[in-house]
């Protein structure tokens, strides 16, 4: 299945809500996108993956590259998840460790950095 | 229903279109359920991991992707790049241990994962798999096997 | 997403494996919607067809099924069975003329459909075809061609 | 997807529904239950096709060999379909002058030899 992508705007947050699959193939839109927010100033993303129904370590890298981007003017990358089998690779990974994943957009617009 | 060989040009599409048949030989050869998400996420790593090399290092060759059901079910990605491209240190046994850490790579990386990644998600993910050289020529073989049914476990 | 090329073992089974995986290169490829119930079919008939060959002369070996996108979709299923067990009366172009028609293979056929049957399926569902023996080597093959995207029709 | 095959009588009529796919792996389970019907004396069969996905030709001959066994006893065999995708190979293949199709199981048992 194709990636989807969805944004929206809460106060200063942006909400990408990504459906389908992330891998080799449809990374590249995801990149662009969250480029794209960046470079318009929204720093502070909310990428909701309820809608994903694969991830693999390409995606796991555009995500990695969208905090770098977010964190160099000090802003904020979260994830939404509660799907098992996409925290699955979050967790082999360590990479719970970088990422603030929480289990409703409405808990990771309320968060604070 | 023994043996399927897949060969697909090295491009990023058709790591989909393994993931796809591997599955879905997974499922009709008798592989547990549970286990189907886990073939899913390590053929795909297999075959990105080769996608990379082959558009590096050999774009018009094709990448094959062998799976065998005779008693255990069995996976085998080959690619044709050069061998030795991660170093040995990632051994994916060791899962990412030998890989820079996330604050390393937060500070070096940018959009990709650390060469390596993906053997070290396939090591972590899978309980059998082995990687070595060909040897019959360039490239190297990832080979993971799964049980069949629950009685072989 | 240039090309696929599948083998698969010679089992009812994995003729599943070859419409899957043709149905899915063949939508990505950006074939219309409308034409893969047609490939569909027309895949799965050539690969029974090899299938029941290979069964009876070459259990062994391997039918391919080479898939190709560039400018139009093209499949090409090889057996590597005797060529010419068809009738050459039964040119699939001619459709199911010169096949015993329904009385006759009431009266004569049980179960199956006579020789030839799926060629003739394949000829009145496909617009291109081209039958014929591999010349490299024994078998035939069957080679379907249909249009991506709507311009190339 | 596989076959799936479930089996009813109305009056001295036996209606097989299919689910699935019959080709060139499921058709033997298909071949089997109209034998069994047959030697069961089950001798005028409705095959409702409407939870069929895929028909090919394998399936066909399964079906011509039915009709053959239950004419052997004066039986019948009636398809129910209205699907175009699975109607199409009927069609070209001329077999539709060999079968009767009916729009629905109803109108199949209705309808007299
Ligand atoms: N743990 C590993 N991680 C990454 N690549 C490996 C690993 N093991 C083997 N390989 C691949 O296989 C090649 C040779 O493997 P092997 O035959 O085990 O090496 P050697 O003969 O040097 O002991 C490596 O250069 C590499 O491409
Ligand atoms: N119309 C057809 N129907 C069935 N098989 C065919 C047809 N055309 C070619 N073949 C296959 O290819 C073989 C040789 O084909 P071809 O090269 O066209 O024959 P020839 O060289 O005898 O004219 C046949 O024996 C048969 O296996």
């Amino acid at each position: 299945m194709d990636l989807s992508l969805s944004t929206r705007t809460e106060g200063d947050r942006t909400i990408v809500a990504v459906g389908g699959e992330i891998d080799v193939y449809t990374a590249p839109k995801l990149r662009e996108q969250l480029i794209d927010l960046v470079s318009n100033g929204s720093y502070h993303i909310v990428v909701d993956l309820e809608g994903v129904e694969f991830l693999d370590s390409t995606g796991l890298g555009v995500l990695v590259g969208g905090l770098k981007r977010v964190r160099a003017h000090d802003g904020s990358l979260r994830l939404v998840c509660t799907q098992e089998r996409i925290l699955k690779i979050f967790r082999i990974t360590g990479l719970t460790k970088v990422f603030p994943i929480h289990a409703s957009v409405d808990e990771a617009v309320a968060a604070s950095d | 229903m023994p043996t399927v060989r897949l060969q697909i040009s090295a491009t990023p599409a058709h790591v989909r279109t393994a993931r796809l048949v591997a599955t879905a030989v997974a499922r009709r050869s008798g592989v547990a359920d549970s286990a189907l998400d886990e073939i899913r996420l390590a053929v795909g790593e297999a075959c990105s991991r080769a996608v990379s090399l082959h558009e590096e290092f050999a774009p018009h060759e094709m990448i094959t992707v062998l799976l065998e059901d005779e008693g255990k079910f069995v996976v085998t990605v080959r690619d044709l790049g050069p061998v030795g491209t991660e170093s040995r240190h990632t051994d994916p046994l060791e899962g990412f241990a030998d890989l820079p850490g996330p604050d390393q790579f937060l500070a070096t990386y940018s959009d990709r994962m650390p060469t390596g990644f993906g053997l070290a998600v396939i090591g972590s993910l899978v309980d059998d798999v082995e990687i070595r050289a060909a040897g019959d020529g360039p490239g190297t073989l990832v080979r993971m096997t799964w049980p069949i049914g629950t009685a072989l476990t």
